[in-house]
């Protein structure tokens, strides 16, 4: 057992840090917001930096990082309110290493971790929520490759992507566990009409209408009908992602809050001097340690074999991070009272990222219900444990 | 003690529901239920159709040119005009500045300013919190220096709601230095077309207009625009702030909200089942319902002991506090319940302001939005910290 | 619309105060609760003021109060954390009053009315939890009456009562909502066996075992097979009752909890100097009244006809007497420090009270699953409401 | 970075279950498992055991008696120890007075008084709060009179966790008074069986006796029973205090409270269904378990840094804080889950003195007991208000 940080991460956790410093400060990120959300310059110096390789195998033109080697860099995104995507290209990015043929990766992988596009995972649809098989977008096999049809939603990143992953059901039905498929779609692909538009956390998104997208035989991804797997894998690595940026995000919020109760003076004395509000201070950087550490057990966990243990433990994870990003989020916008309402003060713009990741992959309850069937499954499986009586004893 | 209507309540009632639902222009209405942020035609056609009624400074006694309803018959008509998606009446002219003017005014201010609150031709707003003063009212710093038979303004407000609308505002400013910072305040009503002034608009986090900064160069303002005497406005303002926080429980409001959360969550789905018929989300609304029923007649109340002529009080924190916190819970909920729709921003639509096709379901465009906004209400009113504290010293004598 | 007391409910009340504050300060009550919890003398008491017959109709000797007049006595029991099994007598005094034949009435009634004869009802049983139709206790016709066999637990006041009314089965599946039926059992019936014991909260109970009880015909109360409704009618009133019972005991709490930080002195200054605690003690304040608001609104809804519409509005009170009972008992406790957590202090005594009663008659996720079944069911049955879309307009 | 243990670890895992399977006598698991409250025998048997074996101050360096363990080595016996259902090792001599000892005390004290901690032959107790000094611990009034070679020490402690069974106490005394309270305290040990020494009980709210009042007659204490010099007991009192906060996130217990909380709700039945897979109790058993498991990361996370040579500082309050309500919460869920079952006091069988029939189930018996109980962890070792007045302090510089 062993919880620090090698030296490799802790230079990572500078840079990182540092670019989010000097080229990300709130007036910086505003203008990059009001540009549509994307700097080119910033998405080369992430290629420079290797973040766009941190966690593909060194075979692959990356640098074999870890899930924590990655939460190092989301925290640093969180800390900034970063609006490129990065997330949802890495997220792509991870599809591709785990499933892809080595043209495909060529093809793909290459000039994502050169910086040179951008991709976004279409996973949603309108009536799906967070259920990751409830899939109606289906895809035929052709004679000369694929035929996708159906509709993607809210697809993060997307309005700036230059192509998408794509689930499409290649057989069974709706909510089939088995069936999906990837499928790797350029944007401008004939047939596809992307809707892109601005989300409220400024990431930017898109929906997706696919009416009959003709695709080559190497637009699919792994095997056919086998990606609830990797998909479920890569969106539980995206919610530790997540997880990691909460952290930051809420970090910052603390920060803020804090310099502020210092700073304000009410009834001729700083904010910070009321006891009330220093006690919800203790409490919000409570629930920083707590989301701090639920962030790692999430990066730790994305080590684990067996896939239901990390998904229980993803869940748990993103559970905590629910609560706290909520609980810092609502207290850090009240302790700066109006100010913390207005569009001018970086707090509101933390506090709506918040609200998106706490809602992102799966809310609290969704979470909870996943942990609630994976323990079900497991109590059917395992000889009932005695209850702590008498009897038992 | 009986909950149920009287008959004579229950015809009121009726009243109330026929006129809204001939006099509402569905335009209106559907603004509201979709919860777009409002312009000021929204609110003027709406309040002047109330005016022409007699209904608009509905909480007015009949001497004044109210109605002179009864604490149930306000009541009533609040939660009426709620469900039946009325406009919120804006409170600036016929809950604030028409009971000063009324109560504190001089004939001629009465006879000046009444009836155009009643009438609901003239907006006004409120000048009260400062950048350096904002739980801490009394320690605003605007001046009014006194220059014969006026005076010169000078000074700043800050989140002024609907500055950006008014005719006229009410204002705090000081006009003398004492001990206590309360002392040497003064109420001065300022018409905003005035020289002098200027009107900023600050966005809110959400993205919408409703709050302003104002600035105050040498404004000039005829002394007969002050209430009462001069150094004597923090008695008028505190004889406001009480009133207010009653209004703010606004249970009609919140009740329509959580009507509409239970709607959104029994058109979503998941998987096959309806939103509202999963444990969790079900549990949630169940419990944030009960206890806006515990609000709702903790006001009820409230309203009967003020009917009995007792003052409202510090009670009257409590139920800011729990009013602000419940319509907070149930915009999360709705929000919540939107799933990834939360993430679409759609200002024009927001705003009724475009006819672009909505991303996800009609419901999902304000839903984030509306949790966003209501975040200030626990801020606004006097923060909810700062009841606390009145309620720990009034009431509690800590 | 009228919310305030009528003169006679404000004498009520100062009678029962008087009561408390003179013969039932905690001391008092202590010497009780060792005393094996039941003072005869204020029994007598409580016949002599009438409390015994407020909720009964005048010709059957009773003041033909309401449910708010019996709420007001209420408060006072949780005020005076009274022991006596007041409550669980006027309850079996209503199944009584509701189903009994005249005859039945004289027999049981009047001297329940008079303070002769203390009464508690059995209708949980071991594996029943909250579900009143979850009744496996079966009472067979015989030629000469009724026999019974089964077992009911936690009988409530069952620790001194004289006669219990007994909810039996006497056709259906455990479950069924018909085939319940009430019967008059003397403690000392043959075939009984009654285990008296202590609770948490003093209040005493009692677990039935009838093997083979035999009873007369007139041991009946009410129609044969139709309990259930009065019986859902009368725990719907006791859960009004204990309720206002909670307002009682959590309004001593905040005074005793108001007046300590008052007096106790820490680092120099007293405790209620501390603004943190301030607003945890508005806090516990504002639990006090919504709870108010609530025992207020469950009483009032006990005049409805329509009964789906009266267990609804007692289980949203019930959801808030839980969490508002939980709330002002724990931070009572905590607030007084050390000493909360002693036997020697009330505090305690009322939070143990107030914890029972939390979970007595359903805790708060029984009533949230009730009303949820409830609306449910009027889903089913009225048109669906149009969700507050564009299209809908 | 890796949280999987290494085969050294895994090993040494191994080691403790087997030694504890092979030693722990089962009638004092039992007890354990069923949350009785232990008598003196109990405890004493097992930290018996353990001292033969060396693992009684498990905590300690080899240079004293120690095992020597690693950070992650304690861990895991703590961890492993509450999976057993071995009795909690009470913290009085081992984690308390044995530390400043070997930290602070004389070569004769040391010789005189670890070995008994060690083979835990001699119980300790701890004299610090008073009935005038709850929180406010450095305003003690104890009084220890200088008498030459001894001290006459005359006064009052109060909330004594197991007096009743204590051989020693260590007990901060006022030698004298100077400008801050926390001058002029010394760090006595007390031999309780010296005449003028009077232990009354205090009664818990749930009926157990853990507590007690210690009054102090003209005890006469030896000088030489003095830790380090006088009036500067304050300093070996505060080196405690963080350490105790660390212990008292007790993350293996929790944990093995939680495994017997959904123990007690997959034997309940609700209707037909295990409580267990009930929506609503299946969240609240979630989002606990979610909480802990945050927990025990941050705790490792401390204990990570402990063994790079860190203090745990105002962190170990946050841990103090969130482990006792986590804890708290647990008892309340397993309190919930049995229903009317809650309801129903059998002392004798909480005791575990009694052989009379359990009314409800076996697991009822002390469930509400048990949350009863479990209130005063928020309150003990500095109420959690005075651990957020520490971290706004020390952390925060608020």
């Amino acid at each position: 057992m062993d919880l620090e940080y090698s030296t490799e991460q802790s230079l990572l956790r500078d840079s990182v840090e540092r670019f989010v410093r000097d080229d990300y400060a709130f007036q910086a990120r505003q203008k990059i917001l009001a540009n549509g959300g994307f700097s080119a310059p910033h998405w080369t110096t992430f290629a420079e930096l290797g973040w766009l390789g941190i966690p593909f195998a060194e075979e692959d033109g990356g640098f074999g990082g870890s899930a924590v080697d990655l939460a190092v860099i989301m925290e640093g995104v969180g800390r900034g309110l970063v609006l490129e995507p990065f997330l949802p290209t890495i997220m792509a990015g991870g599809l591709i290493a785990a499933a892809a043929s080595s043209a495909q990766k060529q093809a793909w992988l290459t000039p994502l971790i050169a910086g040179e596009c951008k991709l976004a995972v279409a996973f949603a649809e309108p009536q799906s929520r967070y259920d990751l098989a409830d899939c109606t977008t289906r895809a035929a096999a052709t004679g000369a490759g694929w035929r996708l049809e159906g509709r993607k939603c809210v697809v993060v990143g997307g309005k700036i992507a230059d192509a998408f992953i794509v689930v499409a059901r290649t057989s069974g039905d709706r909510r089939d566990r088995t069936g999906l498929s990837l499928f790797l779609v350029p944007a401008d692909a004939d047939g596809l009409t992307v809707r892109r538009y601005d989300t409220n956390d400024g990431q930017g998104a898109a929906d997706l209408e696919l009416a009959g997208v003709a695709l080559g035989p190497d637009a699919l991804l792994g095997p056919d009908g086998a990606a609830l797997d990797p998909l479920e894998r890569a969106v539980d690595g995206a919610t530790a992602a997540v997880a990691a940026e909460a952290v930051g995000a809420m970090a910052a919020l603390c920060d803020a809050t804090l310099a502020y109760l210092k700073v304000r003076k009410q009834f001729g004395k700083p904010l910070g001097s009321n006891q009330a509000l220093q006690h919800r201070m203790v409490d919000m950087v409570i629930a920083l340690e707590e989301a701090r550490s639920a962030a790692l057990a999430a990066s730790l966990s994305m080590t684990e074999d067996d896939a239901a243990a990390r998904s229980r433990a993803i869940s748990l994870a993103k559970i905590e991070i629910g609560r706290t990003a909520t609980k810092v989020g609502q207290e850090a916008v009240q302790l700066h009272g109006a100010m913390g309402v207005t569009d001018e003060l970086d707090v509101g713009h933390y506090f709506k990222r918040l609200t998106i990741i706490a809602t992102s992959f799966g809310n609290a309850d969704w979470h909870i219900r996943r942990v609630a069937a994976l323990d079900a499954a497991t109590r059917r499986s395992a000889p009932e444990q005695p209850a702590p009586g008498r009897t038992a004893a | 003690m009986e909950l149920k209507l009287s008959p004579a309540e229950q015809a009121f009632a009726a009243d109330v529901r026929t006129f809204i639902r001939d006099n509402l222009p569905p335009d209106i209405a559907g603004r509201v239920r979709r919860g777009e942020h409002l312009g000021k035609d929204d609110h003027m056609r709406w309040q002047q159709i109330l005016g022409r009624h007699g209904w608009h400074a509905f909480t007015w006694p009949q001497e004044h040119g109210g109605p002179g309803w009864s604490v149930v018959q306000r009541y009533l008509f609040e939660v009426i005009s709620a469900e039946m998606d009325c406009p919120i009446i804006q409170p600036f002219g016929p809950r604030m500045a028409g009971p000063v003017i009324y109560t504190f005014g001089t004939p001629e201010q009465k006879e000046r300013f009444l009836p155009g609150i009643r009438q609901s031709t003239v907006w006004w707003c409120q000048g009260y919190s400062e950048p350096q003063s904002g739980s801490d009212l009394a320690s605003l710093a605007t001046r009014a220096d006194d220059a014969g038979d006026h005076y010169v303004v000078n000074g700043q407000k800050i989140w002024t709601s609907y500055a950006h609308h008014a005719d006229w505002m009410f204002c705090l400013v000081r006009t003398a230095r004492e001990e206590r910072p309360q002392q040497g305040i003064s109420f001065l009503l300022i018409d905003m077309t005035s020289p002098g002034i200027t009107v900023k608009p600050i966005l809110m986090l959400e993205g919408t207009h409703s709050f302003n900064a104002v600035f105050f160069d040498n404004v000039r303002v005829p002394k007969n625009n002050r209430i009462g005497e001069e150094g004597r406005g923090w008695t008028y303002a505190k004889f406001l702030l009480e009133h207010e926080r009653v209004d703010n429980a606004a249970i009609g409001v919140t009740k329509q909200a959580l009507s509409q959360v239970k709607a959104i969550a029994a058109a979503e789905r998941d998987g096959d089942t309806p939103l509202i018929d999963d444990p969790l989300f079900q549990a949630k609304l169940i419990a944030v319902e009960a206890q806006l029923m515990s609000l709702e007649m903790a006001a009820l109340r409230v309203l009967s002991q003020v009917a009995s002529g007792a003052s409202p009080g510090p009670v009257s924190s409590l139920l800011k506090i729990r009013g602000t916190e419940v319509a907070q819970r149930i915009s999360e909920l709705g929000m919540e319940a939107t799933a990834y729709y939360a993430l679409p921003y759609q200002p024009g639509l927001i705003a009724g302001q475009s006819n672009e096709e909505p991303i996800g379901p009609d419901y999902a465009v304000t839903a984030a939005n509306n949790y966003f906004w209501r975040r200030c209400m626990s801020i606004y009113g006097g923060s909810n910290e700062i009841q606390r504290n009145i309620i720990a010293k009034a009431m509690l004598g800590l």
